[in-house]
């Protein structure tokens, strides 16, 4: 599939918009930005809901908005979840569920039943939205939009008002419909954990502008990006399983430079799957460290660090006694950077925490 | 002192010029008058309305009126009314009732003989004339007479029978001439006022009504096409 | 006039004639009044205003006179008399339609307002909503807007319906009073009332009143509140 | 009668009552129509669909006959009559203030039914925040409920101004067409063309109609709309 | 100041609500469970805005709901952020700030300058709500329930629409209402970091029923509870500051058992602070591990163990070599579990890898 193009430019009293964007065509590419940095303003464009004069924007190589075409919102193949549910309130859940569904031809995506099941839903079909709750009203949300059977799905904050128990149920969800059924998505989210797990891309947004862009595991491993210097930073590489345990439900996962062993219950060696390590999960040694519940201990070697605060500093380090292989994001204080006495370019031992990994394939497994 | 003369629409333009005349010869004295339809004053009048005279289109009213004892005068006939045919788009001088039932003709107007007295008449002259049911599919009915004379005016309705005091107005007789129906076909339009219980002790309202029998206030009445008492119109 | 019980044949006519008429009249005034307050509504031009005040204008003349207009208009030296001849058609006054034509005239403001209103009330969101998940402009009015304007809907009804039960002016004038063509019940009334025949006047009105209580009492059990989950 | 150029003295007088007349209605109205609407829109009885029916109920009788009726009413024998004579207050027909609240009766329909729509629309979330802030349920409805129903309260009152301006049949009969006291503009009105004084008819009318249009645009120019920001 | 005493019991279709709940009337209780289960309702009920037949509500010592009393919302000093923000949509920001601030006396919790400017929302005063962004609207809505001086606040989900940085900014804020003025509030949230942070009792809630109350302290720390199944799963201790170390910005704060280093710019001996420590920061050796960028490794012995699912496990440990101290959670593998050969009643080193601080003082530093 091809990309997507996107260049809008529009003053509003107070704001103005102004990117220039060239995003993959699929994978899920994550908005992340302040509050009123335009993020939904951003994807209304996309959408077709708000129209900056002189914009532009292709999708899939169509163009959806130039300067002699404008292809109207409801003919634009997308589902948006919007970041207040805005359900129908005239409707039933059903009826909601069902609205979009029904101008649609064919499920490729989606049934009712499976979105019904997913989204934990049965025992509120026939309530009408001012009788559900919060929570409950973002997952018709969800559902609605997903029924649409969207080329491209726009999401703003749609897991914002749900409990980890939904969360944890939607999320895998979202990671296949991004892997099986290559469904490009635009993700606004303030939940790093969320964007890290999901997010093959990242746009970072601020003031209307582009201050960011490229590949997760670029712009999560450079220390000084915005991503870097939050309590949830973390770096999520690309492995191939090359051993199953499965008496303690653990699997051997390769990554450049070295070997991590992590829980997946379920998993088949040769298998690429995408490995997440918090910067807080990290912590370094100079010498070989005992034996601990620390399950993962490479050999890494310090490349860069940034200090966060006053108190404390994020250290990259790439894997491997050479230095070569992936990075990782190691958070201390500088009272142990500098008591051990560490520098870029040292080698040292990188003790890793907890390791988490993708429900479904890494996208790399379709090349 | 200030009377209010509560008068039958088809008065207007002879009473205006009554009036005008009256106060001429009276600066001092105010007359406001207030045309309408008379069943309407009859209701208000029994409501208290404050009307001192009640110069009626029927003399019915007032005399329903006397009898529920709210007349401060006797019931006294000031004119009769004549109906006539009129067009604004035929020549109605060369036409008599028996015309309207030419096939041509497929809109006639008069006014609802139910309350109107000049529409009562209109039904009259027709029945005896022996045309009611050749004409009765043709008809439509104004509300009043002066509604009348505006379905024929405006072309709706090719003839009419009208009040010969709305014919003889200078509005509707540059549009067409009129034939004057016979009297003789219908009950006669008798016309009267009374002066009200509320203006008992108004001098003014007694003078007023003198006058409309003095001469001048007769000549008016006859130039606007009313028969007075006494009097019989030649047609 | 052959009495029954209670009302006269031709009372018992007008009042046929008078639930036909506003029930004709409501239903035409949905299906014109309808575009016209959704553009009211939903336009952003500067001819909204001039517009949305011609649309409420036919209000302010008295009806009788309002009548007398039309009846010049519609009558053979009328604009709309030459149309009316130009297709062939009958003229219009007195007859059935054109009482049907003004009574229209006339109620457009009672369905225009409070349908603008409610369909200003709606919002943007539920249309960005429907547009998303594919629904057409027209699709989304029909399926989201105006569900969502539903007691627009219901209170411009019963003031279009009920206001053209009881307007006579414009009725008396256009209609010329004809039995079983135009001599609806408010006329008839009027008629009896002027006649003096105050038994029959109170007794029709009664009728109508209580009829219309019915109608109104149904419309309001029915009452449909697009918030309110039942 | 002394001829201005355009208007005579009375046409003048009588545009004057008929802007005072339909101001006082629209004022009385905008204060007892208001709670009436609230009441209806957020009361849970079931008394609400009869009072609700009951309050449309004016709107189906003919202007003139409901004016014989509230002639009735108000006359020496009648109800009110009564009550005034009891009161030792002047009898109410045939003066300005029978006028005023023969229109307000008929009119009521106008201003509650928008409202009431208006303010369902409203629902209860703005309300129930109202309370947290510490509004009181009057404080509320004022500084809320009405403000967020503006809308509504705009459309109502055009209807009532409106109506109350072109309506004549009631006000005629309670009226009784005194110059100065009860005679507005569209008794005058068809005052002349009864009287087939069509100039002057042609001539008062436009007034009224470009009085009324520029009324109306001023309205919608500065028509409030809660929802967007302006 | 007393408890809020509140039993509520109401049946809806589709849903029954069941509480008796004794909180208490100070500190911030946080209301937890699936989406759904009943918090904004319970909410409610307390504001008076929905009206359980049944029910009684003491605040205070003051009695809101009885048989015989019922104090209408507006006549209780309370403040609510609602899980929407509805903002009154015909004021601008400023006059939606301003609503409830007109309508009480006097501002001792927090002036409207001081809440534009914590909020950052300066540049919006005049803005109409339908021209802010998601983040903005909540945080409008934040400052004009804090601005009616409330004697109650109750949040439901107040920051779920908010950006890290705008969190950061509002959170020490909402601890210093709690700790400073002493204001009861009580709080709804999915995000468990949160809760940890700032609850000092937690409500579970699931189906409209309470399945569990009590100190978060022992609702965290008790490995069987759900929030200790989380990622996000810590425990929260009670500590004195001991010592300051300026050159790292760091302090040794001494808890029951031990003595922990934690980043804290600001900070005097002798003050009392809550610390927050992870489940997922713990790790435990055998032996005392050799010096690496974790600061703090204290003795501890094994009280229990929980299994997570198939293949991690959650420890509680007491630190001390006797075992008395405080209670720390430890998420590992069960192949470490087993092949450390761990067990309750051993002794371990706990290595602690990082370790949080409230921003203001420790409810405990008042008594
Ligand atoms: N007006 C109502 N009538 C009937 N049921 C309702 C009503 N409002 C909410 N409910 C139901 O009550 C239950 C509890 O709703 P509530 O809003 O309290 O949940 P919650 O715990 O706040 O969930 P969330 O985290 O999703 O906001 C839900 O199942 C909801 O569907
Ligand atoms: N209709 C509008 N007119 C003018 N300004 C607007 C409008 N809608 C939003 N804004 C402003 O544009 C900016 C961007 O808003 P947007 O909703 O895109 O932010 P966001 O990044 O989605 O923020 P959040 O995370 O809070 O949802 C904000 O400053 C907001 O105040
Ligand atoms: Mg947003
Ligand atoms: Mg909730």
């Amino acid at each position: 599939m091809a990309a997507i193009d996107a260049h809008f430019r529009r003053d509003w009293p107070g704001f103005s918009l102004d990117v220039d964007l060239h995003l993959p065509g699929r994978g899920v590419t994550a908005l992340f930005g302040h509050s009123g940095s335009g993020k939904s303003t951003l994807l209304r464009c996309i959408a077709g809901l708000e129209r900056a004069p002189q914009g532009r924007l292709a999708v899939d190589s169509e163009v959806w908005q130039d300067a002699g075409r404008w292809v109207p919102t409801h003919r634009r193949p997308i589902g948006y979840v919007f970041q207040e549910a805005s359900l129908f309130a005239h409707l039933s859940v059903m009826g909601n569920l069902r609205y979009g569904m029904k101008r649609v031809s064919d499920a490729q995506l989606v049934s009712l039943d499976h979105a019904i099941e997913l989204l934990g839903l049965g025992h509120l079909l026939d309530r009408k939205p001012d009788r559900l709750s919060g929570g409950e009203r973002q997952r018709v949300a969800i559902g609605r939009a997903l029924l649409t059977q969207p080329k491209l799905l726009l999401m703003d904050e749609p897991l914002s008002a749900l409990d980890r128990g939904a969360k944890a149920e939607i999320l895998p969800f979202i990671e296949k419909l991004r892997d099986h059924f290559a469904l490009p998505i635009i993700y606004i989210s303030h939940d790093l954990a969320e964007v890290e797990r999901l997010a093959d891309h990242v746009v970072l947004i601020d003031q209307g502008r582009v201050v960011g862009a490229g590949p997760l595991a670029d712009v999560q491993s450079d220390p000084a990006s915005p991503l870097a210097r939050s309590r949830e930073a973390a770096v999520s590489l690309r492995g191939v399983v090359e051993a199953i345990d499965a008496t303690f439900g653990l699997i051997a996962v390769a990554v450049a430079g070295g070997r991590l062993l992590a829980p997946a219950p379920a998993a088949s060696v040769g298998e690429a799957r995408r490995v997440h390590i918090l910067a807080s999960a990290v912590s370094l040694a100079r010498e070989k460290p005992g034996r601990s519940s620390i399950l993962n201990v490479l050999p890494a070697r310090v490349v860069a660090m940034n200090p966060l605060d006053a108190v404390e500093v994020v250290a990259a380090v790439a894997l491997g006694e050479d230095g070569e292989g992936a990075r990782l994001l190691a958070r201390m204080t500088r009272k142990s950077w500098e008591e051990l006495g560490l520098a870029p370019g040292q080698n040292v031992y990188a003790q890793v925490k907890s390791v988490s990994l993708d429900a479904g394939r890494a996208e790399g497994a379709k090349n | 002192e200030k009377v209010t003369v509560a008068a039958a629409a088809d008065l207007k333009f002879a009473m205006d010029e009554i009036v005008a005349a009256f106060k001429k010869a009276n600066p001092a004295d105010e007359v406001e008058v207030v045309y309408g339809s008379s069943g309407k004053f009859n209701t208000q009048i029994q409501q208290g309305a404050p009307y001192d005279l009640f110069f009626s289109a029927d003399i019915a009213f007032p005399r329903a009126l006397a009898k529920a004892g709210l007349a401060a005068s006797e019931v006294k006939p000031y004119a009769s009314g004549r109906i006539v045919l009129w067009s604004a788009n035929l020549d109605a001088t060369k036409m008599t009732l028996a015309s309207l039932a030419d096939p041509t003709i497929t809109r006639i107007a008069i006014a609802n003989p139910q309350h109107a007295p000049y529409g009562r008449r209109a039904e009259e002259s027709l029945r005896a004339a022996g045309l009611w049911e050749k004409v009765e599919s043709k008809l439509v009915y104004g509300e009043n007479i002066a509604q009348t004379a505006q379905y024929i005016q405006t072309g709706n309705a090719q003839v009419g029978i009208i009040a010969l005091s709305l014919a003889v107005n200078p509005e509707l007789a540059s549009k067409g001439g009129y034939w004057l129906i016979p009297d003789k076909l219908h009950a006669p339009l008798e016309q009267g006022y009374v002066i009200t219980k509320r203006a008992e002790g108004n001098a003014l309202a007694h003078r007023f009504a003198d006058y409309m029998g003095s001469p001048p206030a007769r000549a008016v009445m006859t130039r606007y096409g009313f028969v007075l008492p006494g009097e019989i119109a030649g047609n | 006039m052959k009495g029954t019980n209670m009302l006269t044949d031709s009372d018992l006519q007008a009042i046929g004639l008078t639930v036909r008429l506003a029930g004709v009249v409501t239903m035409i005034l949905l299906l014109f009044g309808t575009p016209i307050a959704w553009w009211l509504a939903r336009a952003k031009t500067s001819w909204k205003g001039p517009i949305g005040a011609v649309v409420a204008l036919p209000l302010v003349l008295p009806p009788s006179v309002l009548g007398f207009y039309l009846l010049l208009a519609m009558g053979p030296h009328g604009p709309v008399g030459h149309l009316t001849r130009t297709l062939g058609i009958e003229p219009l006054p007195f007859t059935f339609r054109g009482l049907v034509l003004a009574s229209a005239f006339y109620s457009l403001p009672f369905m225009v307002q409070p349908l603008q209103t409610a369909f200003e009330a709606v919002g943007d969101r539920p249309l960005e909503v429907a547009a998303t998940l594919r629904a057409s402009p027209l699709d989304a009015f029909f399926t989201v807007a105006a569900p969502l304007a539903a007691p627009g809907f219901l209170t411009a009804s019963i003031l279009t319906f009920a206001h053209t039960i009881g307007e006579f002016g414009v009725v008396l004038m256009i209609g010329g009073n004809l039995p079983g063509v135009t001599r609806v019940a408010s006329v008839q009334i009027y008629d009896h009332v002027e006649a003096l025949e105050y038994t029959q006047a109170h007794r029709l009105s009664a009728v109508m009143l209580i009829f219309s209580f019915l109608t109104l009492l149904a419309l309001y059990a029915w009452r449909p509140n697009p918030k309110n989950g039942g």
